[in-house]
């Protein structure tokens, strides 16, 4: 028995002078002969990215109808030539909304991509984040709560929730004519992307003379007949919606069922074309709009046009939704960022998200709102948002009303 | 199973032949008890056969394997026929049994309490015709007034007596050809199990046979014609009823009398050991005190199992425990482990109270147990169990035993090598390292005495130690309890039924009969005791 | 070598082989070679397999907790989550600095993880008082309420907990060394650079065999025989002087120090804490870990922890090599849904074609529930199974 | 008042609800000792083909081939897979469940796919309304339907050769099986009759307010269990009064949230496990349920 310890002293004697404290790599990446610096997921003629999506968990609907666009966008870019002389590569990882999965996967992944196009689902996202930070790698497409903000290696693809909120405050107060003192109602998913709905929604209701009365509710709650009822109670003049189209459809149903004539506002995630064929569309038809700060899928720019057809060649049975604008979209911004590192000679991962921040006035044509601004670390790009209607003949389900920038959501402070 | 065309033709049977026949039937439990060997027995269309057998003999596996219900207690016939009319019903499920005519009504009644009397009824009778119920029902209720009075009410709310009536009624709804009885008369005060007797015999004259399993001999032989004593698997005897009744044998078995004819009292020369029944010899010093049961008094619900129950057991010696089934031997042991609480009164053990003590404190005492249906951990080995005796004299904790620290090891090495020592006492060195579930019956039991043993008592419960053992491994037993009291010098309380192992080993008995003490004394005194005789063999032995 | 039924299972694992340096020589070769393999993990597996393998690493530490308690000392448990959640949460609140509104101790690490342990097990100790008087499924699911309460207030005490989304966990770290990409910041062994997960590995090796060590020492010591005692007939065991409620209220505290160090090692190795983590599903997910590998043995607990949380992620990862997947979203059968069929589908065949050893093991669990009336495996031709009346 | 008074009714019609499912769980532990895990995606399947079936049966049509369905599949659960385990512990056949429970819903998951399907209710989104309180027609109908079916199998349990087999083999299955009463079959009907109550029950929780037929229903059935254990196990009637206590304290605690809020937000979500745990403390056996018979 006295081999075996001598035996492991030994090994980690062996271990110990096999050890190096002084890294020798600590020097300048690698340079090609055009002159730019790659690292992971570059090499002559290829640009890796990667996408780690829900393509089995509670997501699967839209996450798959964004990887469909983005898939078709990368394939028409790099036949025209792709970025930097090079093809673009997309690699899918389906986590199937499981965190513990999607850092695994953020593991194997991470060492062969230059860029996360995407990273969906919050409980992901918030789990990811931090290592792509120490990674020094860009994430794009991770939804819109405002803890985005905090990450400098994160890109987020227009506005947040917060901001949407306290724009929807505004235009009850201003266009729909909510008096002051009234109270709206918050229905809201626990976590960040309620949470934040909240923060923006309370901070503009204080602003604007507005009382809120929030409910918190869980991603399984599908019938809200209890929380209509404690709205109908409160009273409310209006309600914000921070939740999915399950929850949408009931509330919006019952609403109108019990003659509740209140405008119901939902966040971007709030709505999906196929809830006007169910029991909630007259009340849709009736009180639903919509803050985003992507366009509907029948936005009027001329980049949603494109995204549009691209999307129909390609997926000619699919949801058309505002995934599709939005794939699109994340897509313009993160080759505008990879054609901004080619142009900086560093198209390393630290490079993109270098040059990431450099973009400002960038007017993706209709795609989002406003003109948008990377410069400014934990500012949002804009603060613009599109107002949009729920609308049997539009496809995709909505027509944009407005654009707007309501007073409270500029002066909405970020932590 | 087809074998050739003349297989059908010849299966219809005989006008003499038997209704029911048993042929060579072997049972096992869980792949390793054989619990039958080889039995044979014939109930004759109309006839009433009565099965006799102390506990474990074997009787109520018997009936088990003849209606189909081994299964769901993990037995199975491993051997053997069973024909009814001639045709195999072994290996039916029980369902199909009861429809092929054999119904038997359960030991301790089994009555559906929720269900009412009515409803209990209609149960036995789902597999008659939908238009013979009614009759069938009628029959019933003629047959026991007392059930046609309450027929709305629950069934659990009945007497003893009324549930063991509505049981057999359930039984005879299916209108069965063969009844099978499993100790009908079961706990019953004396005139009840006369009027059992009674209804037996007016059943089997309406046309039903009847297969009777009885402890209660004479009540069994007087309404049977014929008779099989089953003894730890076997059939021991058979014959007309009026002849075994007439037998010394019978007698012995039941009362211990007349020891010498007992097969069962045979201490089995081969052993090679003689079974040392004296008193104590001067080995090893008393180190036990007196335990003294004063009035002990105690109900479930409504039913009152011991009644002001006293008796005392002298340091050092051995003290028996008898009475008939139901009598609440086992309540009572149960109430000195701690296992039940006392309505009233008290036991006490040498200046400790042990009523209102916990299980374990009462083991903290000094007073180890083993149990009438065997309960050891099977998946250990037997080392192992004996090193659980040994709990209450150990100290490590958990984290002793984690972090493997010495003081730990060393308590296990010296734990290990004292309950190895008890294992040589008991001659279980060879099966130490043998998981428990490869062990046979009578090594079970060894191991569960062992168990107590290495806790290292000075009063030792011994609920039913020989129970469904042949006589050889009883003797050996017997003997070996024997030096366990000398050499440990500890009192020992044994609940038996076997009465030559009793009479044998005991210096001082006890009998219970329906919770109340009726006789206290020696061996010799108790025998002779009428009340005694009338507990065990009905009020005409007396 | 005993001789139970060949129909028990043997899974053998490096944990099993490596803890029993008692078995023959061959046994012990492959233990050898097992453990060389795991201690030379860092060298020669990739970032993914490193995470692979922390998250198996801390699992099997909860699982053999689990075991101790559902398999040793049969007492079903739904809640195993919530301790798991305990530990982690402890752990990130000790460690963590007081830093965005959060609340946070700034403790040392070592401090932070032991504290884990020592809090999980008291809550395991402070819940004992109910497991003591409930019994089997009763049990099992007021420990499923467990869960869900745990997870209503990890969900509203934000400035704690972080909320939903959680929050993140301080590096481990001893004096002078950090299990981290810090301090050193850069370490090379072999010319492999060792950055956090490499670390960690070892780390999580140290403690998951020492995990198996103490349980295998719990098992079969004074301690585990009573427990195994109690699964076996709580009379029985009362009558050989154990006390049946402390003995219930040890073998809880036990898996509690277990599941709290696991959780701790979990948060560690995710980053992160957050409610998600420790929903029903992990409760679920450690039973079948431990019902797949053979209730109450240590090494089977590790096997099925190995199972469960790698079998999904080598089916993602390895999907596009698979010629039979369809791809994620096209309503084929994609990986994730074959890890689920999978996963089923080994739970159903472990239970119904591997009898002897997983149902084996679980059948003492002690759940004799309502239906008492329902004769439990007599070992001996039931004379008297039923209870005695007396007339009236 | 009419407020209080909404959600008392909102809670006693998703109670009644509960109750069908929590039957299901008493009729299967009954039946065969089994706590069934599977019984939230047999609900699934029973809503799944009913939503999937009624554009070619019509609904009514789809409902009997939805209910026949679950009740089917459940059945061969019991007879395919529980009945062939060995070791008839409690512990061994719940896991067996979870086991059956990730297949089956999986492969609904699957055959879901990306939709939330229409259940074709013919009460569509109607409300009933009186004295200032309104109830969606589904829940009204809902509730009418489980009190009913209540009857209906309190009067069959009663009077019927069948429910009186049930009854006979759940009290005590060996004396039973010696009445001749077949087990296999009785708990195949136990397994079966389970799942047609979880079918009912799945196409009210599918209904109008709720948007449709979605994976995520077959969780219901966890909000079930605290009213089943809460009714003791092994009562029927105690399951349905454990499903009111659960459906009308979670109406409360989600309508009057703004008032509780020092419990916290989302406190509905936790309220039947909170009521099952304080339940479970006061009364280890359930408010209705016998206390287990402990013999040595």
């Amino acid at each position: 028995m006295t081999i075996r310890p001598l035996a492991a002293a030994a090994l980690c004697l062996a271990a110990l002078t096999a050890c190096s404290t002084t890294d020798p790599d600590a020097g300048p990446g690698d340079g090609d002969g055009s002159g730019i610096r790659t690292g992971n997921g570059v090499t002559d003629s290829e640009i890796r990215i990667g996408v780690l999506t829900d393509l089995s968990g509670p997501f699967k609907a839209g996450a798959a109808v964004q990887v469909q666009e983005k898939k078709a966008y990368w394939a028409a870019r790099s036949a025209q030539g792709g970025i930097c002389d090079r093809k673009i590569t997309m690699d899918v990882r389906d986590h199937g909304y499981n965190p513990q999965r999607a850092v695994s996967l953020y593991r194997s992944m991470a060492p062969d991509v230059v860029a996360l196009q995407q990273v969906l689902g919050s409980p992901a996202v918030a789990a990811v984040l931090p290592l792509a930070e120490k990674d020094d790698l860009y994430v794009g497409g991770m939804g819109w709560a405002s803890v985005a903000l905090e990450y400098q290696v994160a890109q987020i693809p227009g506005t947040t929730y917060s901001i949407e909120s306290a724009n929807a405050v505004d235009y009850l107060v201003d266009t729909l004519k909510v008096p002051a003192g009234s109270t709206i109602g918050h229905v809201y998913f626990e976590g960040d992307f309620g949470g934040d709905s909240l923060a923006g929604a309370e901070h503009a209701a204080a602003a604007r003379g507005l009382k809120i009365h929030p409910i918190k509710i869980t991603p399984q709650d599908s019938d809200m007949s209890a929380q209509a009822a404690a709205l109908e109670r409160a009273g409310v003049k209006g309600v914000i919606l921070g939740a999915s189209p399950s929850q949408l459809s009931s509330l919006a149903s019952v609403l109108a069922s019990n003659g509740v004539d209140v405008p119901l506002i939902g966040n971007t995630p709030t709505f999906s074309p196929a809830l006007l064929n169910t029991p909630a569309r007259e009340g849709l038809l009736k009180n639903f709009y919509t803050v985003t700060s992507v366009a509907p899928y029948n936005g009027e720019g001329a980049a949603v046009k494109t995204a549009a057809e691209m999307f129909e060649k390609n997926a000619p049975d699919g949801t058309k939704g505002w995934e599709v604008p939005l794939a699109y979209g994340q897509s313009e911004l993160l080759a505008e960022a990879l054609e901004k590192a080619c142009e900086n000679g560093d198209l390393t991962p630290k490079g993109v998200v270098a040059a990431m921040h450099e973009t400002s006035g960038l007017d993706t044509q209709g795609l989002f709102s406003g003109t948008l601004d990377y410069t400014k670390p934990g500012e949002p790009p804009t603060r613009k948002v599109f107002v949009s209607r729920a609308d049997p003949e539009a496809p995709g389900g909505l027509k944009v009303l407005d654009t707007i920038e309501g007073p409270s959501a500029l002066s909405y402070k970020f932590e | 199973m087809r074998t050739g065309s003349g297989s059908a033709w010849e299966a219809v049977p005989a006008p003499g032949a038997p209704l029911l026949d048993v042929d060579g039937l072997d049972v096992g439990y869980n792949g390793a008890v054989r619990a039958l060997r080889g039995v044979s027995l014939q109930v004759a269309r109309r006839g009433v056969v009565a099965v006799l057998g102390g506990n474990g003999a074997g009787k109520t596996t018997l009936l088990r394997a003849i209606s189909g219900t081994l299964g769901s207690a993990g037995g199975a016939v491993t051997g053997g026929t069973i024909r009814l009319d001639g045709r195999d019903v072994r290996g039916l499920p029980a369902a199909e049994i009861v429809r092929a005519g054999i119904a038997q009504v359960p030991e301790g009644r089994r009555v559906f309490r929720d269900l009412t009397v009515e409803e209990n009824l209609r149960a036995g009778g789902l597999t008659a015709a939908p238009r013979t119920r009614s009759a069938a029902l009628q029959g019933i209720y003629e047959l026991f007034p007392d059930l046609a009075e309450r027929r709305r009410e629950r069934a659990g709310l009945l007497s003893g007596g009324q549930q063991q009536m509505l049981a057999i009624g359930r039984g005879l709804m299916s209108r069965p050809r063969l009844l099978l009885l499993d100790e009908p008369s079961l706990g019953l005060a004396p005139q009840l199990v006369a009027r059992i007797g009674e209804i037996v015999t007016e059943i089997n004259r309406h046309g039903t046979a009847v297969l009777l399993i009885e402890q209660n001999a004479v009540m069994g032989l007087r309404v049977a014609d014929s008779a099989y004593v089953l003894e730890v698997g076997r059939v021991a005897a058979s014959g007309p009823a009026e002849v075994l009744a007439g037998s010394d044998e019978i007698r012995g078995r039941y009362l211990g009398a007349g020891a010498g004819t007992a097969s069962s009292a045979d201490p089995g020369p081969d052993d090679g050991r003689e079974p040392d029944t004296g008193p104590p010899g001067p080995a090893a010093a008393v180190r036990a005190e007196a335990l003294k049961v004063d009035g002990v008094t105690v109900r479930f619900g409504g039913v009152t199992a011991l009644a002001d129950v006293s008796f005392e057991i002298e340091p050092g010696t051995v003290h028996a425990l008898i009475g008939p089934n139901g009598a609440g031997k086992s309540t009572c042991i149960n109430v000195l482990g701690g296992a039940y609480r006392v309505a009233a009164g008290t036991v006490r053990y040498g200046d400790r109270t042990l009523t209102g003590l916990r299980a374990d404190q009462i083991a903290g005492l000094g007073v180890a147990r083993t149990f009438q249906n065997i309960s050891l951990s099977l998946d250990a080995t037997v080392a192992d169990n004996l090193l659980t005796g040994r709990h209450r004299l150990m100290r490590s904790g958990v984290l002793g035993g984690a972090l493997g620290l010495p003081r730990a090891r060393r308590e296990d090495r010296e734990h290990r090598a004292r309950a190895e020592r008890v294992a040589e006492l008991l001659g279980l060195t060879a099966l130490l390292g043998r998981s428990v579930h490869t062990l046979s019956y009578g090594d079970r039991k060894r191991v569960e005495l062992g168990r107590a043993l290495c806790a290292e008592p000075t009063l030792l419960l011994l609920d039913e130690p020989v129970a469904g053992m042949n006589p050889a491994e009883s003797a050996e037993m017997a003997a070996t309890i024997a030096e366990v009291r000398r050499e440990l010098g500890i009192s020992i309380l044994l609940v038996e039924h076997d009465m030559p192992f009793v009479m044998g080993l005991a210096e001082r008995v006890t009998v219970l009969d329906f919770g109340r003490r009726i006789a206290d004394g020696t061996p010799a005194e108790v025998q002779r005791d009428p009340e005694v005789l009338r507990a065990y063999l009905g009020s005409e032995a007396a | 070598m005993s001789d139970r039924p060949a129909a028990s299972l043997r899974l053998d694992s490096p944990l099993r082989l490596i803890s029993s340096l008692r078995l023959d020589s061959p046994a012990r070769a492959a233990g050898a070679v097992l453990l060389l393999a795991a201690v030379a993990g860092p060298l020669w597996l990739t970032d993914f397999w490193l995470q692979a393998g922390l998250f198996a690493m801390a699992a099997a530490v909860g699982a053999i907790g689990l075991t101790l308690l559902v398999g040793v000392a049969g007492q079903l448990s739904l809640g195993h989550a919530f301790f798991l959640g305990v530990g982690a949460y402890t752990y990130t609140l000790l460690a963590g600095e007081r830093e965005d509104g959060m609340s946070g101790f700034g403790l040392p690490p070592v401090a932070a993880l032991l504290a884990a342990a020592a809090v999980a097990g008291a809550a395991g100790a402070a819940f004992s008082p109910i497991a003591g008087r409930l019994r089997g499924i009763y049990l099992g699911l007021a420990s499923l309420g467990l869960v869900f309460l745990g997870r209503h207030v990890w969900l509203n005490a934000e400035d704690v907990t972080g909320g939903y989304n959680g929050r993140t966990v301080e590096a481990f770290a001893v004096p002078g060394f950090s299990f981290s990409d810090e301090d050193p910041d850069y370490l090379a062994v072999l010319g492999t650079p060792f950055g956090e997960l490499h670390r960690l590995w070892y780390l999580f090796l140290a403690v998951a065999l020492l995990a198996a060590y103490c349980g295998r020492g719990i098992k079969a010591g004074r301690a585990g025989r009573a427990m195994a005692g109690v699964r076996d007939g709580e009379t029985a065991a009362a009558s050989v002087g154990i006390r049946v409620a402390r003995v219930k209220a040890t073998a809880f505290t036990v898996s509690s120090v277990y599941a709290g160090v696991a959780g701790a090692l979990t948060a560690l190795a995710f980053g992160r804490v957050a409610p998600d983590s420790f929903a029903l599903t992990v409760s679920i997910d450690y039973l079948v870990m431990i019902v797949l590998g053979g209730a109450g043995s240590i090494a089977g607990a590790s096997a099925g922890a190995v199972f469960v949380s790698v079998l999904p992620l080598m089916l993602v990862q390895y999907s596009a090599h698979l010629p039979f997947l369809s791809a994620p979203g096209s309503g084929g059968v994609d990986a994730a849904t074959l890890s689920r069929f999978v996963y089923g589908v080994a739970i159903v065949a472990v239970l119904i074609f591997l009898r002897g050893g997983l149902a084996g093991a679980l059948r003492h669990l002690g759940i004799r529930t309502a239906r008492a009336g329902r004769p439990s495996r007599p070992a001996r031709p039931a004379e008297r199974s039923t209870p005695k009346e007396s007339a009236p | 008042m009419s407020y209080l008074l909404t959600q008392l009714v909102n809670g006693v019609s998703l109670g009644l609800v509960l109750g069908l499912i929590a039957v299901g769980f008493v009729v299967v532990f009954k039946s065969t000792g089994v706590l069934n895990f599977a019984h939230g995606s047999v609900l699934l399947l029973g809503a799944y083909l009913v939503a999937r079936l009624h554009p070619e049966l019509g609904f009514w049509g789809a409902l009997a081939a939805g209910v026949a369905g679950a009740a089917l599949v459940a059945a061969l659960i019991n007879t395919l897979l529980v009945r062939r385990v060995a070791e008839h512990d409690p512990g061994v056949l719940a896991i067996l469940t979870i086991g059956v429970d990730i297949l089956l819903l999986t492969e609904l998951t699957r055959q879901i796919g990306n939709d939330v399907l229409d259940i074709g209710a013919p009460w569509g989104a109607s409300v009933v309304g009186a004295a200032g309180v309104s109830l969606p027609a589904s829940r009204a109908i809902a509730a009418g339907t489980a009190v009913v079916l209540f009857a209906a199998l309190g009067a069959l349990a009663a009077r019927t050769d069948w429910g009186l087999a049930m009854r006979a083999a759940a009290a005590d299955p060996d004396t039973a099986s010696l009445m001749g009463i077949r087990l296999s079959r009785t708990s195949a009907v136990g397994w079966g009759l389970a799942g047609a109550l979880a079918a009912v029950a799945g196409v009210f929780l599918t209904s109008y307010p709720t948007p449709g037929v979605e994976p995520g229903v077959s969780v219901v059935a966890f909000a079930a269990i605290p009213a089943w254990v809460l009714g003791g196990f092994d009562s029927v009637p105690g399951a349905v009064a454990g499903g009111l206590v659960i459906g009308v304290a979670q109406a409360l605690a989600i309508g009057y949230e703004s008032e509780l809020h020092f419990l916290g937000g989302g406190f509905g979500e936790v309220v039947p496990y909170a009521v099952m745990v304080l339940v479970l403390l006061l009364r280890p056996h359930g408010l209705f349920g016998q206390k287990e018979a402990i013999r040595v």
